[in-house]
This record gives C-alpha cells, structure tokens and sequence, in this order.
C-alpha cells in the first residue's frame, strides 16, 4: 500500500452544514497540495459542489492560495467567506 | 527597573485579543489601552441589526476557527502599530447567539495623538472584516443565510 | 402610532449634548445613541496626558462658555447628519479638575453602515476643536499655561 | 448726555484671569460695534494688550468676525484661542 499523509481537516459556517460534520482526518497520497485535499473532498462530499469557487483554505492557521503539499499531522481548514465584525 | 518602564512605554501596551462567548465588557477594554500617555482612545462597535434588506432578522450566531482568529488579529496589530504610532489596541469578538442592538465586535485602539488611533480603528475594523475568520448566519422568519463580507470576497478575487 | 415610529426612525435619534462637571459615565452615552437598526457606533475618548513637551503636567483644569458650547456641539451635530447618514451622537465633555488618564471628552455615533459613523466621529473631535468653547490649563510643577487649539488658531486665521 | 447702550461682557480662560473678573457691563455710545467694544476693554483693562491678536468674539452666542452693532442687552464674550478636547 502506498504512503498516505493525514490531515485534520476543518470545516465551518456553511461548509460545516453542508459536510454535516466539522472535523475529521482525511489521508492523501504522498505529495498531495491543499487543492488535492479541497479536490478529494468535494469528492466525498458532493454538497460541497455548490459553493466550491468561494471557498478559500488555511494550512496550519495561514491562508495559502497557490497549492502547498501537506505533511502529516497539518491542519487543513476550509473557509467560506468570511462575516465577521 | 526605570530603565524596564521606559522600554515598556516605548514599545507600548501588550495587544489584548478576545475571543468571548458571552457579552462583552467595553469598560474593561477601554480600560486596557488607557494610559497616561495617550490623549486619544478611539473605538469602533459593531451592533447587531434588526433589518437586512427590509427581512427582519430575529436571531444572529455567530462563530469562529479561534486560533487562527487571534493569530490574524495579532498580525493585524502588528500591521497597524507599523503604519500609525499606537499604545494600546484591545479587540474582542463574540461569538454564539448575539441578540439585535448587542456588540459583536468591540476595538480600541490608544495613542498620544487622536488620528493615529481614529485612523488605525478604522483600519483594524476593515481588516478584520476582510481575514479574520469569523461567521455570522443571520436568521429570518422565513430562513436563514450565511452572512459573506464584501472585503474578504474582494481580497480573495484579488488573491486567486 | 405606527407612522409616528417610521419618522422617528428616518429622523434618526436626538442628539444627546452633555457638559459635565464629574466623570463621564460612557455607557450612558453609547446606550443613548444604540438602536436596533445601527450597525456600527464609532467613539472617541480624550483622555488627559501627562507630559507636553517633556514637562510633567500635574493636574489639568478644563472651563466653558456653557450655553454657547452646546450651541455649537448642536451645529456640529447638524453639520455632520448633513455629510452622513447617522442615527445618534452624543457628546459629553467633562469641565473643571480632570485627572491624568481619565476622559475629557466623549463622543459616540451611531449609523448603519461603519463608515459613516467612523468619518462623523473624526469630524466631530475636529471640529469640537476648532469652534467648541472649552478652554484647557495645563498646570506642571513649575508654572500652567492655558493650551491653544492649532485647529481653532487656523480656523481663525481664515477668518481674520 | 448721549444714549449709551449696555452690553454684558463674559471673560474667559487667560482673559479672565488677566482681568481678574469673569463678567461686567459695559457701556457704550449708541451705534457701537464689537470692535469698539474691544476696543474699550483693552483700554480699561491694559492686561489684555498682550493677547488682543488672538482673542476671538461671540456676540449673542455665535463668532463674529466683522465688526457687528451691539444693542442694549447684548451678551459678548471674550473668546482666547480654545482648547477643549
């Protein structure tokens, strides 16, 4: 079997309604980026779908736009946009 | 010991970042930038609103990735204290059920003159609109939706 | 009854103009410009210094042409609805013997978007500044002076 | 003898103290304007030379610039360069 990466992955606001859910691990393939992770998941969770070009991600508390590979152990959180104040 | 107060004034107040489930105490954030050096402590409230595009709204909840929320706010600080000469910033968030006319967000910033502190609130506020991570899912009679704020899409299309 | 409510809604709330002899009680003066429908309140606080210039300011005494100030708070207050759109303000300062570090002035703005209230709320210490007539002693350990505005010397330049 | 219109004067700040008193009546010939009353202050009260380019007037509550005719009953303060705040 090959190396698989685990990730924490967090969900929250409408993209936690929609999962249903706001926290469990996800294992990537070696060398997988943050976009294979967001990729896999709307995968597993086609609800996602709808709100897929909004979202935005933060590997371990920074927002990163370009793709980054994980390690294991990071901690991937997907943000809707955004409504405080 | 002088020398240890000095340097302290220099630098000014540690930042004091909030994140609170319950209703926030202005007094004693004001009471965390004021100094008897500052002249001016400026700050911005932010109330939650009965109205939104004529829907009356019932109910607001609010919430948060927290740690990732204090670490933007810091970096915000850090940004502001490099533009304006501030003392003192204190910003604190609410989270949960906030109820209409309530804070939600309360800033106050500190400094020896007043448009440091004016100019440096209306920055913070702007920004923490813009990155912190922070949800609000206002709730109607007839449904409910998730509040997204115009400065986080506009830097998001900026970024990607 | 109903109608009456709109208006008063449109309207905006009655400006609340205080000149106080004790310490400024701010809650007071948030909760009088809070509303339903506000979504922002923008404050600013003058707080006393205690050093001008390197000199050690001991105590600071502030005196009034009463009827006169409030006069002018309510033609800032007038100004400033004219530029934003605000629902409340309230201005209270504080006369007579004030302490180092405590409030002098405050000032609150409510509006529903917190922008206008941010940009009123620096209007109104600017122009309080200038046109308010409030007078300030700085006393230190080796003499007082009476301060002077560079907002209102400027104003009056223009004028003479 | 000649009409005399009565103004009351208010003092304050450094012109108060520099008198020695916050409030007067003062006489002056009908037709007077608030710069004849000025005028008579800082002759009576030779304390005031030191600061008459920067005292500001208010007649009636509100600055006045240009020399204004005062009336009987006329309130005029004396306004040295603000700074409340």
């Amino acid at each position: 079997e090959e190396n698989k990466v685990k990730v924490k992955v967090l969900l929250f606001a409408r993209a936690r309604e929609l999962v249903g859910g706001s926290e469990f691990d996800l294992a990537v393939k070696e060398g997988a980026t943050t976009a294979d992770c967001v990729a896999e998941l709307t995968t597993r969770f086609a609800a996602l779908e709808v709100m897929r070009d909004s979202i935005v991600v933060a590997l371990n508390f920074d927002y990163v736009t370009d793709p980054v590979k994980v390690k294991d152990g990071d901690e991937l959180a997907i943000i809707p946009p955004i409504s405080g104040g | 010991m002088e020398r240890e107060a000095v340097k302290k004034m220099k630098e000014g107040k540690d930042d004091v970042l909030d994140i609170v489930d319950t209703t926030i105490d202005m007094g004693k954030y004001v009471d965390a930038v004021r100094d008897p050096g500052a002249g001016a402590i400026s700050t911005f409230i932010g109330t939650t609103r009965d109205t939104f595009q004529n829907k009356e709204v019932i109910e607001l909840q609010y919430e948060a990735y927290k740690p990732m929320a204090i670490l933007e706010l810091k970096k915000i600080c850090t940004l502001a204290r490099s533009k304006w000469s501030l003392i003192g910033i204190a910003v604190a968030h609410r989270l949960g059920t906030v109820p209409i006319g309530e804070e939600s967000v309360f800033i106050a910033v500190s400094s020896v003159h007043r448009k440091d502190s004016l100019d440096a609130c209306q920055f913070i506020i702007d920004e923490l609109k813009a990155r912190v991570p922070i949800w609000k899912k206002e709730v109607y009679s007839n449904g409910e939706v998730w509040k997204e704020n115009a400065e986080f899409l506009q830097r998001a299309q900026v970024r990607s």
